[in-house]
């Protein structure tokens, strides 16, 4: 779960980090009166969840209030990357000096997680590790013990900030580790950490990631947690009850439903294999209860780019027939089926439950490359 | 012969008294597993399929000379629950939870580093030796006793692979989900290195997917140290950067790692065949063996 | 650091462990005033740092206004095992089916702490350890991830605590941890935890012990130190700067002054071994500053027992001749020198020192055991 | 030969910029010390007594080339400076710091339990290779080359005993003041056996005190391991129970473990002559050479 720059912001200034100037706007005007407030120059800048804002024309920076009408008009209710825009932050402009970078991860391979400082900051910083891995300090925490005050000054004096900030840097960089600990981060970063003439250092932007399955403990940050999706497929997905990352909107048109994270991701393969597109990714979880498959059809049914469905389940402990059964329920819910539905059962009793399967409303394979060959020649036959 | 688990293995279900526990302690129990003990606090002194529950892990090993365990307890207190596992201390540990959240992995798997368990998951459909016994909520039906290992990321994915191995009458030794999280306990090449010891496992099938680095060490592990030839599989070819694929650890980053590409590219450096589809693993294990 | 039973209790009470309702008084007239409000029976407990206050007369049950003044009366005042008694604490008597043990200390043999719970609660919990040492469950804590809830469960479980309240045992257990953890206990112990009719738990005593080392970071409970100290010699060597156990009181006459803690301890040794009787534990630490030594000769003279004083220096790093001029200067400010002071130097330039004590103030040996038993000599003068 | 330090050990001085640490370091040096690096935070580009100041213990031991390291850091930092120089990592840590919180040694303890570190102290004067290196605030002069290793809880009773030592001529291979903490790095049996284990040690003095259960300890290792002839000493016969002696490991507990007379019949009973008085130790090492 990614929080919006400007509650990251919020969540970072309360831990004491500073900063700079802000509010939030959802109409040009106030943003504009926001700008006012501020003083001359503020940054306008959209809130949406995408990388390389300021390349896309999703942050401005503009010096009176004319400027500023400008911006905000462009900037709210612009589509950057596929996304509305509703809000932007409007910030005090930072003059700097130097920008820096520090972050906090887990390093999954490790199995711990690590602090990060480097000098370069102020750009990609994903870019910086691949080209220039050795600009990157990075320190592994240990997770029994936490961050160590040493840790925080070692990883600064490694990344070579200049000793006139070190101390600072290295305070903010414990904050952000004692944050990322008690509020379950999975990536937090400042980047850039904007060092000003006086040697002060500011928080310019704020990336707070936190682990969606921490989230029954961290009620506050659950509820920052947007209800609006970021499209109407993954709202109706949330309203489902599939969360999170088990339903992914792709760009074909081969609707795709099956059961385990795994089996669907193989089908997605298949079906690129066989020369189809897939449309999503869902995966439906263990059983086929009949109301929760109406719901994935339904879901997969109202994405406008699917032509075909291939509905690929492996009864493992549920047993085929009842999985048929549950099928056969959820498709009466529906008085048409829109697009052609191949369904393909194995496992336990798989036999049995092709046999039961309504073949009046959907076509039946026994093997996992024939359905999906299948449900790609239907999506083929319907563009064509 | 066969790896971790067989039919000695004394088993004690964490969270036995749950809805998912008990049904799968019933079908542990079917199977022929010896699951001999539940544990679940303050439910001490009950019984669940004929099962004695005891309070705690550590007097459901003493009591009933348990080795093993297999974890149903909610995500909130499993990171707990495996403490109290390594504490026992058990040889083995399967954790089916999904949804642990990652920085209570990180700690267990801190402490797992400085005992001598096996830790097969979190987020895992479990282990099987077919025919002697499983521990999890793999369905024992679809497998059959045979020569072939099989390790794992992923669930119905395993039961498809196995399947397909099953209807050629290619049997397991023993098949393994290491499961689908960011931080696992047992990974590829703990599993590799069991059958490659294993007199009994005369080929492995790896089952990978997207996200981390795993399959690629693996494949260096595989080259260096493995005799015993490996079939592989990655799945998530399709799929975008920086989107889960439903299991936390599916994903490729932004910075490009954990790639299907680069997963396969090094199993075939390595000299082990990738299926483009699980008939294509069963055809590749056919010709290994 | 030890807190009175009602700092404690009040600890306890704010961590939300379950205490019986008490209040303090000073005075008899405040004590049956506190009984009447809390109603009978209560106890009148006496508030100081002896251990058996029970068995001494300092704690009493009263059941009516009455019985509470003559035992308020008996108690305000008193001298118990050598301390006089200010205050007490008058606390409801709760009802009790059981008596627990709950407590929580460092082990310092394996480096690490230990949570203990034991059914033998209310009685001494060293002699169960001694007698009975599988009476006492015990649990070591790793301390890098502090403890675990399934520790608490499996300590209380060992502990054969009735499954009625185990659950709640254990909490306050988890609770008694934290509190040790996060406020710097050495032991914190609940003796005994009183299980009702109702399977209700009550802290129906507490005991806290602070360490010392730790005071700087625990501002709250530094406060809670008693200012004045448990009689008037210590209270005079915390006001010289003797602070916590540089300076112990003993029963003897001969007074011991010394650099280090295992050279005095073994000078102590040395006066019973030469058939004399040690007055007191003293080091004044490294080098002879003048006004130091001078503090140290008038905080032994003030003890009206003390017949003769041994004064062993080993000069180290800092030269014997330096230690003779500054306990040349700190002697001459003394009008008149009340009991014999033997001074032995030795380490460093230690021949030179001897040179050149005041000889007319002070008697010098060369050797330990010369100056031990010149000591001891002196002081069987002074009784003869 | 000598134990664990000599000519070659090379020394960073952390605190070195306090009071105490540039004292000491001047007489470190003076003693013929290779004090190559001092370290505090913030300081980094300073010198000390012409000995090079870095911001972290881990720059120092890069950039000299340090093994071991003296800590002087005030008590409430100790703890971290300790973490600090087993992170480095350095082979030796001398902590001189008294009044370290109890629970930051623990924690430090159950990290150094997982590196090769040997940590001397806290709260101890160091440790001395007569004629070769001091690390600590010893005297050094009241120090003689010999064959006669020596282990003490506390400073100046220390002194005392070397100075009966020294003044028959009796030698010292190596003195090392193990500390009067009630958690501390190298023990008894730490420090035994690298006696036992080094060539020109041909008797030990073992030095106790009251508090803990450790020259006990140390009397059964000697027993069962060690052919080099052990003398000893214990200060505190005359401690009443429940006081604190100046050390904060010093006190004999409410149920009377830590006792005088425990250690000194645990002692005897392993074949450890114990003298009575300073004079009495010098005689039975005498005997035993």
């Amino acid at each position: 779960m990614r929080l919006h720059e400007y509650q990251a912001k919020g969540v970072f200034a309360e831990a004491g980090i500073p900063t700079p100037a802000s509010e939030l706007a959802r109409t040009v005007d106030e943003a504009v009166e926001a700008a006012e407030e501020i003083g001359y120059p503020v940054a306008i800048k959209a809130q949406v969840h995408v990388g390389g804002r300021g390349k896309a024309g999703g942050i401005k920076l503009v010096d009176d209030a004319e400027e500023a009408r400008e911006a905000a008009e462009d900037i709210i209710g612009m589509d950057l990357k596929g996304y509305d825009v509703e809000t932007v932050l409007v910030e005090e402009a930072v003059d700097f000096t130097n920008e820096l970078y520090v972050g906090v991860t887990m390093d999954r391979g490790e199995g711990r997680p690590v602090a990060m400082v480097s000098k370069r900051g102020g750009v990609n910083i994903e870019e910086v590790a691949e080209e220039e891995p050795e600009a990157i300090a990075r320190e592994h925490i240990d997770p029994a013990f936490g961050m160590h005050p040493f840790q925080a000054r070692k990883v600064v004096y490694d990344a070579g900030i200049d000793g006139a900030v070190a101390g600072e840097v290295a305070s903010i960089l414990t904050t952000l580790y004692e944050m990322w600990d008690e509020r379950d981060g999975s990536d937090i970063e400042i980047n850039p950490l904007m060092v000003t003439e006086d040697d002060d250092v500011i928080a310019a932007d704020a990336v707070f990631n936190v682990d969606g399955d921490a989230l029954f403990r961290q009620p506050e940050l659950a509820e920052m947690e947007e209800k609006a999706a970021d499209n109407e497929l993954e709202a109706k997905a949330q309203e489902y009850g599939f969360e999170g990352s088990n339903y992914v909107q792709l760009d074909g048109n081969v609707g795709i439903i099956g059961n385990g994270a795994g089996l669907v991701m193989g089908t997605l393969d298949l079906v690129d294999y066989y020369g189809g597109s897939p449309a999503n990714f869902l995966d439906i979880g263990g059983g086929a209860k009949a109301e929760r498959v109406a719901n994935a059809l339904d879901l997969v049914f109202s994405d406008e780019d699917v032509d075909s469905v291939v509905f690929n389940i492996f009864g493992g402990i549920t047993r085929g027939d009842e999985v048929a059964n549950g099928i056969n329920e959820a498709l009466d819910e529906f008085d048409e089926i829109p697009v052609p539905v191949i369904v393909r059962l194995a496992g336990t009793n798989a036999e049995e439950g092709m046999e039961i399967l309504n073949t009046d409303l959907v076509q039946v394979e026994s093997t996992l490359e024939d359905a999906v060959q299948a449900a790609v020649d239907a999506a083929e036959e319907v563009k064509a | 012969m066969s790896v971790l688990v067989d039919d000695d293995t004394r088993v004690v279900v964490q969270g036995i008294t749950g809805g998912e526990g008990k049904f799968h302690t019933e079908q542990m129990l079917d199977y022929g597993t010896n699951v001999v003990a539940g544990a679940v606090p303050g439910k001490g002194g009950q019984e669940v399929a004929g099962v004695p529950v005891y309070d705690t892990v550590t007097q459901a090993a003493r009591e009933e000379d348990a080795d093993a365990s297999v974890v149903f307890v909610p995500p909130a207190f499993a990171g707990d629950a495996l403490f109290e596992a390594l504490d026992a201390p058990l040889d083995l540990v399967v954790a089916i939870t999904e949804g642990i959240p990652t920085q209570d992995m990180s700690r267990v798997y801190r402490r797992l580093q400085e005992t001598d368990t096996h830790l097969i998951g979190p987020n895992c459909p479990g282990i099987i030796t077919p025919g002697e016994a499983k521990l999890g909520i793999l369905p024992g039906n679809i497998f059959s006793s045979g020569n072939v290992g099989l390790i794992s990321r992923s669930g119905t994915l395993t039961y498809q692979i196995v399947d397909n191995l099953t209807n050629r009458g290619l049997g397991q030794s023993t098949a393994v989900g290491i499961g689908g999280d960011p931080i696992i306990g047992t990974d590829f090449i703990d599993a590799l290195s069991l059958f490659e010891a294993d007199d009994d496992t005369d080929a492995v099938v790896m089952c990978g997917e997207i996200g981390g680095e795993d399959e690629e060490e693996a494949a260096a592990y595989i080259g260096e140290h493995m005799d015993t030839p490996v079939a592989g599989f990655i799945a998530g070819r399709t799929a975008p950067p920086g989107k889960r694929m439903g299991h936390a650890g599916a994903i490729v980053s932004g910075s490009g790692t954990g790639t299907a590409e680069s997963k396969i590219s090094a199993l075939e450096a390595a000299g082990v065949p990738v299926g483009d589809t699980p008939e294509e693993v069963a055809d590749s294990v056919e010709d290994l063996l």
